[in-house]
Order: C-alpha cells, then structure tokens, then sequence
C-alpha cells in the first residue's frame, strides 16, 4: 500500500526525514512514534502529497508519486482518509457539513450523504452535535468530528496523526476501537501518535523515528 | 459535484457571511453607479460636440446680374462637392427682412433707404465631418472659381471654435471614461480578490479533502457573479432613481435639465457587467490553483 | 505601549501582507483619483458658469434732447440701485461705428444714410448674483420710470437661458460631487473595512494576552492612516500625471484644453483626505472593541 | 487566589457547569480533569473572563468578576498566563514576536523582552526556532510556544488546558518540570488535563468534572 525508497526530505536546508526506507502492506495497522519534532507528520504529509520528497521514491495505493499528474492528485487523495493534527475543520459550517463535505467531493448523493454522515457522527458520540459550528465544540468533540470526517467516505488508506490528544483514556479506547474495526475490514491504518499506550501489547509495528531517522519497526 | 450543491455551498457562504458580502455587493454597485453617472455628461457632451459642426454655415453672395437658371446652376454646381449636405436660396427681400429681425432694437437705421442695397446669397451646410478649418478652406477656394459666386464669408474663427471644441470634447470624454471605468473595474476586482483572501485557508482544506479543481472554482465563480450582478443591479437602481430624481423632478425647476439625455439601453447592461467583473474577480482571485 | 511598537507592529503588518495591502492602496488611490478627476469638469463647469452672468447687459436708451449734465444726473440715479456692478456711456456715433464694425459685410446699407439715426445709450452690467429674470424684470421696471430713459432693451431670452445653465450647472454638478464623494468614501471604507475583517481573530487574541484598548487600536489606525495616505498621495500623483499629460501635451493639438483649470491646491489635500478616510475606516472597522 | 460559588454556565439552553463550588489557595497547584466535554475548558475561560456565568459568584485574584469595570478587564489578564487549548498563535509572525507580543502589552522594554523571551524560549527548548512562522512548527513544538509564552511575563496565575495533548511522555514530563519550578516560586497553577499520567501520585488536589458537575476534589 505504502512504499518509501530512501526518502529524505528538507525545510530550508534542515532535515526532516533522512534517508527513510519501509512499506507497508495493505490491510495492516501500522503506529509511528517520535518525540516532538522527529518527523511524524512530514511522514504522513509525503504519503497525502502535501510535502513532495527532496531524494528518494514514494509510491502511494500503486500510484507512483513521483509521476503523478497534477490532475490525478485529487483522486489519489480521496482514497485516504486523514485526520490532521491541526484537525482542519471549516469554521463557517456546521459539524455535519464539514462531515459532508468529504462525500459532496466525491459527488454521492443527498440521501447517501445524510445516512452516512449521521451515521459515522455516532460511530464518534457525536450525533447530537451536528448542528454546532466547530468552534462552539470543546477540544475533544472537534478532534471527534475529524476523525469522523477521515472514516465517513471508507477509504482504503486512513492515516491519523495524533488522533488521541485532546482524549481522554476511555474515550481514546473508543476511537482505537473503532479504528481497528476499520482495519478489520480491510483499510490499511497508519497512525502517528507519542501515546505509547495506544499500541503498547498490541502487536502491531512500530515505525520509530528520532530526529529523522528511521530507528526500529518492531512491535512493542 | 452537482451544480445544486455548489449553488448552494456560494449561497450559504453569501449568507453565512452576509455583511461582509454585502459590503462588497455596495462597493461594487457604487463603483459602478459612479461610471455610471460619469457616464451621462460625457454621453450627452458627446452629443453636443456631435451636433456642434451644424451651428456652422458659409454664406455665398451672389452677382446681381444673375437670373434663376444662372442661380441653378450655381447651385448644382456648389452640390456636386460631396462636402455640401443642404443649400438654401435667400433672395436679397429676404436678406433684408432677415437683417430687419436681427437688428429690431435698431430699425430706424433702415429708415434712411430708398433702396435694398443687399445681393441674393446661398446659405451652404456642411456635412458633420466636413467642418474642419482646412477642409472648408479648400471647399471655399474651390467655390469661389465658380462663376457667378462674388464672394464667400464664414466666420473662421467661429468655424474653428466649433472644430476644437468638439475635438477637445470628444477627446476628453474618451480618455475620462477609459479611465474611470480603468478605476472602477480595479475597484471591483480588488474588492473580490480581498474577499477570497480570507479563504485560503478553507480551499487548502478542500484540495487536501481530494476536491478537483472544479469543485473549489465553481462555488466562488458563482459567487463572484452573484456579488457582482447584486452590485450592478444596485447600480442599475440607483441610476434610475438619480435619472427620476434629477431630471424628472428637478426639470421642473430647472428647464435646462429637460434637454439631457440618459442613455437608459446602455445601463441596463449594468447588471451584465457587474456578473462579468465578479466572475472575472474570482478567476483572478483563485489564481492558478494548484496541488 | 511604546509608540515605537505599534509603529513597528502597522509595519510588519503592511509589509507581512504586502500584496494585499497594495491592492487596497491602490483600490483607495483609484477611488480618490476618479472623484478628483471628475472634480476637475464640475470645477470647470462651475468656473464657467458663474462667468455667464458677465455675458449679459442691458442697453438703456437715452432722450434725445438730454445734455451731458442730464446724462450725468441720470447715470447717478442708475448708480444707486445696487444690483447696478457698471455703466458705459455710448455715444450716438460710437453706437453707430459699432453696429458698422458687427456689420462688417453688409456695410453697403449705410451707404445711404445721410444723419445718424441712433440715439445716445447707456450699457448697463448687473452683479453677478442681480442676473436673474425676476430681479432684472423689476429693476428694468424701477430703472424705466427715471426721466430722459426712452426705452429699456434686454434678451429675455438670452437672460433666462444664461440663468437656468448657470443653476443648471451648479446644481448638477453638486449632486454629481456629492454622489461621487460619498461613492467613494464608501468604497475606501469597505476595503479597509473587508481588510480588518480578516483580524477578528488576531484582536481576540490580543484581548486575551491582556491587551487594552489603545493597545489594539493604535496599529491598526496606523496602518489605515498609511493605507489611506499611501492611497491619496497616489491618487495626487496620478492627477498630476493626467494632468501633464492630457493639458499640456494635448493642448499642444486641441488648444481648447489650455483653457481648463485645474483646482491643484484643492488636491494637494488629497493625501490627507486619504489618511482621514483611512483612519475613519479602521475606526469603523473596529467597531466597539468589547471585552 | 479563585474562588467559585454556586456557578453555572449555559450554552444556548445546553448546561455546561451546574452549580460548582469550589476555591483554590494561592500557591497551589490543582488539576481538572473530566471526559471529553465535562466542561474544563468552560470552567477556565470563566476564570479568565472568556466567558460569562449564567448564575452564582467568581472571584479572581481578589476581583470579583462581576463587578469588574471593563476596562479592568485587561489588568486581570495580565496577572494570567494561558495554554489555550486551541494555542491561539499568531501566524502572521515568528515565534520569538508571539512569545514577545506578552510583554509588549505590559509596555516593557525592548532590551528585557529580548533576555525573557529567549530565556523562556530556551526553557521549552525551542530557543533555535525563534526566527520559525508557527505553521513551520510540528504539533507539540507549537503546543511548547504556547507554553512559553503563557510563562513569559511570570504570572501570578497560569491557566493550562490540555497543556501536554501533543507532547510525548519525555517532553510532557519535563513541561511539568517547569510548572511545579514555577509553582514553588509563588505562582498558583490549575491544569485542565485527561492525561492521568500528569497527576497521578503527585498528591494535588484534583477537580473531578463529569457532563457539568463538579463530583470530587480528592487527590490520587
Ligand atoms: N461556545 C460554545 N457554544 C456552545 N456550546 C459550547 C461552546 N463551548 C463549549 N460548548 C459545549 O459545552 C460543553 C463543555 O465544553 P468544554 O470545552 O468546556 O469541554 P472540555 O471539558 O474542555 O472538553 P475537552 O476535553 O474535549 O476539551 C461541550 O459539550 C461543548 O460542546
Ligand atoms: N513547513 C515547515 N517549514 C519548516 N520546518 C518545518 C515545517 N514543518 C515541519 N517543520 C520542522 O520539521 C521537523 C519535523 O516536524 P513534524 O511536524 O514532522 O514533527 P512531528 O514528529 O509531527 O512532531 P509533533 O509530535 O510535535 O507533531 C520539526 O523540527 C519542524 O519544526
Ligand atoms: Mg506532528
Ligand atoms: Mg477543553
């Protein structure tokens, strides 16, 4: 699903990734983790072609990033569902537009919409809130919606970068809950996170990263 | 993407935003009820300096010894020049009754003669694009030759007047509403580009959300045309109003305003423009988008 | 707060965002040159409307039989009437050389006078503000009873022509100056409006450090004052370009330019009409900063 | 240094507090803590006059809120620092001036907002990013700005909310290293967390919120 060849990407002349190779197969769940700063992000950012790579190859759900035509980007890019660190809700809709939004993209129809809009805002406790703008929602519940955004359209690669910070344990127990049964049903998940209880005895691979560098892939 | 859905994403965005749209909707409608209004005297300067040349006439003072058939042929010797637009005959009764009117206040100079002392002439208009101070110089030299004719007289001075007048007009109104509307579309164009400033963050959003390039433009290309066609139907109303206003209820008062014109097909377009400097704005505004 | 700072922080502030900024410069500079550039005819207009009453007089006609003592006494009892600006004396015989000189082509109808048939005349000029049918009718009236006048002569027409262009004029062209200025002073403060609308969440925060008021306001009427200013010194420039351009290099070819005043003084106040319109709108942008 | 009595506060007819009661001492450190949308975030903006309650009394740092003048309203501030939960950085400039713009509104001078803001810019190691624009920055190095500059001008209060939700275990860890310095300096601090890891055996009093309610204050 994700093959990295040698990767190393720079912000004016300061390394943010060395030299990072790994793949990931389809239908895994895969953890990245770092201190602050280790490149976490930039990683993901590679994968959905917000960042381009500075050496190295990237191929993305067999696409080739490299070669990709400009036009092609968009449809590379509704294959995955992202939920951002910096969460990139729209303050000028309400929890369900910005839910909707993702499916309108991806031109289904209104019924289609309703259904599965309303249903992936209850998959995150969060049904009752769909006629609130965001910044009327706490912390947490924003954090919900855009994790409710990244799962509504069911796509075949969901990456979430620090999807569990402004979550409470139990809560957070939830979102990995449901994360995991979207793995279950075949969506590679790659998720960036410090909380090692998150993937702690789970089995699954840990990518490590200090500084830039690609230091382990153990499960812990 | 729907069209219904784009529709209703610039609708709500208007709405949702609806003083600061609304703002912009007021800009651009009063940038364009001021060309608008500029527009009305250079319009009807235009219209003067286009009537000007008609004031002008030459008069050609006939040979006493002439008879009706020789006065013919004078006359359709003067009309074969493609300058000539209308010849009018004055006997010399006529002259003098003419020159009586003019000279009412002074009658009693007339009560001296015995005898009318003034020759039959011909009053010659130009065509419109003739009166210029070379083309009736030549035009004069060349009727003088013709025989019968003793002599020509126009006011050069007068005819000069008019030519410049009607130049300077006509250029003046040229380069103040190529600037004004210069102004204005920058006006307007400025003022949408401004309003989408504000979203570029929520387009960045789109793009990574996996929108095409189409499912950003559409929703602002509409929304640029609907401010901008609000802004030129304002403009469009408040002209008619002004036109209503001023020369229809202050022509009562002030007679001179009766006489001005108003170019009411021309404005109508109003609302057109305004659509099409909004659209404009927006394609400007959004730039090349790029992933 | 230091002044320095907020001098620093409009700066960053303009030049952090300089291309947005530019165009609400320039949105300001456009907006303020077409209301100057429009101001230009209606000043001229104006100029010459208030010359029109200059244009006309009134021609007394005198007793025949009066002396000059008579003339004298009859001059003196005109005088006193205050609408009266000045009085010519014209002689029989320079009535005549007058009407022979306007004449000019048809000089052959004095041929047969023997006496000069005019009587003495007085030319009367009215002030410029006594120039209206009304006044001149009663004061035509009043002037007719005094001994040795014979006869009063004025065009009504041309009178109440000259009068009603005059009005005309003047009033047209402040409703056009008063339209364009408020047109533009709404544009100029819908851009700096939609500029700070922007900021709404920048001012929330600096309410949440701990900021006061002044310390909010301050940079941002800075940076409308350098908008605004920045605006009309361009604005200045742009006329004075236009200027140069259209009055002394057209007027080369279409002299009746080099008769068209430009009111240079009044728009040396440009810039500061800018700052004014600047900082008004960030005042209003601002609104009532709530706590 | 707060003092709550009987305080509730509504959002559009939806309870966010319900009849809380509490105070904290000078000097003390307190935690708050409850599920995602308990009301921990409602609860500090009332202390910092965000909001407004519906009913009951606070007390801060001997103002009381409701008879305080609204131009007092910034003089309170100052005596407050804040981790907005949401940061609230300022994009259109670097670092060092978000770190700086806190004591550029207590009108200091430019010699000694140079020494403190790189000295608190060095206590969250971030000293080397002062020149970075915030959105040049990695979540949790954003997060430690925030921090920074809510330390900077050494309130006699700090707000935290969420302080650590982007920060691994080792930089979480040395964040509250620099709060209890600060608290054993005299500063009363109260920290709106769900990370159990911050308090858990420090012996602070902890807030417990659940959907509105204040329902314990013991330490764990
Ligand atoms: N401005 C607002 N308008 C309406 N409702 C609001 C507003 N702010 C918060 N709420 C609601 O009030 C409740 C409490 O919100 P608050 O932000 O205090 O929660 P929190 O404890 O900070 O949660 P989190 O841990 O997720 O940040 C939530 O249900 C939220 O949706
Ligand atoms: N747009 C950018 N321009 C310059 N430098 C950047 C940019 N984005 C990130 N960086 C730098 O690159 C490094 C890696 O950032 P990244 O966001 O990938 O870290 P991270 O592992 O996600 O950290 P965190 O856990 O704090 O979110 C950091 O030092 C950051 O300052
Ligand atoms: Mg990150
Ligand atoms: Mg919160």
């Amino acid at each position: 699903m994700i093959e990295f060849f040698d990767v190393t990407k720079e912000y004016n002349n300061q390394t943010a990734l060395r030299n990072i190779t790994f793949s990931i197969e389809k239908g895994e769940m895969v953890f990245v983790t770092g201190t602050s700063g280790s490149g976490k992000t930039t990683l993901l950012k590679l994968i959905y072609l917000a960042e381009k790579p500075d050496k190295g190859e990237i191929s993305v759900a067999g696409w080739e990033t490299e070669k990709l035509k400009e036009s092609s980007i968009p449809l590379l890019r509704r294959n995955v569902g992202i939920v951002f660190q910096d969460f990139r809700l729209l303050n000028n809709r309400n929890v369900f537009e910005n839910v909707a939004l993702v499916l309108r993209i991806r031109n289904m129809n209104e019924k289609d919409i309703r259904t599965k809009v309303y249903h992936s805002l209850k998959t995150v406790n969060l049904r009752h809130k769909s006629d609130s703008v965001p910044e009327a929602l706490s912390g947490g519940e924003q954090q919900r919606v855009v994790i409710a955004r990244a799962i509504v359209a069911e796509p075949t690669l969901l990456l979430a970068d620090e999807p569990t910070g402004n979550l409470d344990v139990d809560t957070a127990a939830g979102i990995m809950r449901i994360f995991n049964e979207i793995n279950a049903k075949g969506t590679t998940v790659l998720i960036a996170t410090h909380n090692r209880e998150l993937f702690k005895n789970t089995g699954r691979r840990v990518l490590r990263l200090d500084s830039g560098n690609l230091v382990g892939e153990e499960a812990e | 993407m729907t069209v219904p859905y784009s529709l209703r994403l610039s609708l709500q965005r208007l709405f949702g935003e609806i003083w600061i749209n609304l703002l912009s909707i007021l800009t651009i409608a009063a940038g364009l009820f001021i060309v608008s209004l500029s527009f009305i005297p250079v319009y009807n300067l235009d219209v003067v300096a286009k009537k000007l040349p008609d004031k002008f006439s030459m008069i050609v003072y006939l040979d006493n010894s002439l008879n009706r058939n020789d006065i013919n042929q004078v006359v359709n010797s003067l009309k074969k020049n493609k300058e000539v637009n209308s010849i009018r005959y004055i006997s010399k009764d006529e002259a003098l009754k003419e020159l009586k009117s003019t000279l009412r206040d002074s009658t009693f100079i007339f009560e001296g003669l015995d005898e009318n002392p003034l020759p039959d002439s011909l009053e010659i208009k130009l065509r419109r694009d003739a009166v210029d101070p070379n083309a009736v110089r030549e035009f004069s030299e060349k009727a003088a030759r013709i025989d019968g004719i003793t002599e020509i007289n126009y006011g050069e001075k007068f005819l000069s007047t008019i030519y410049y007048l009607k130049v300077g007009l006509q250029t003046l109104g040229t380069i103040f509403i190529i600037i004004m509307s210069a102004g204005i579309i920058f006006v307007c164009y400025s003022t949408v580009k401004i309003l989408f400033y504000r979203r570029k963050e929520e387009i960045e959003t789109f793009k990574l959300l996996g929108a095409s390039k189409g499912f950003i433009r559409t929703p602002f290309l509409i929304e640029g045309a609907f401010i901008g066609g609000s802004g030129g139907t304002l403009s469009l109303i408040g002209i008619y109003l002004f036109s209503y206003i001023v020369f229809f209820r202050l022509a009562d008062k002030v007679p001179i305003f009766k006489s001005v014109a108003i170019p009411e097909n021309l404005f109508l377009s109003l609302p057109l423009v305004g659509i099409l400097l909004g659209i404009t704005g927006a394609v400007i505004a959004l730039g090349r988008l790029k992933y």
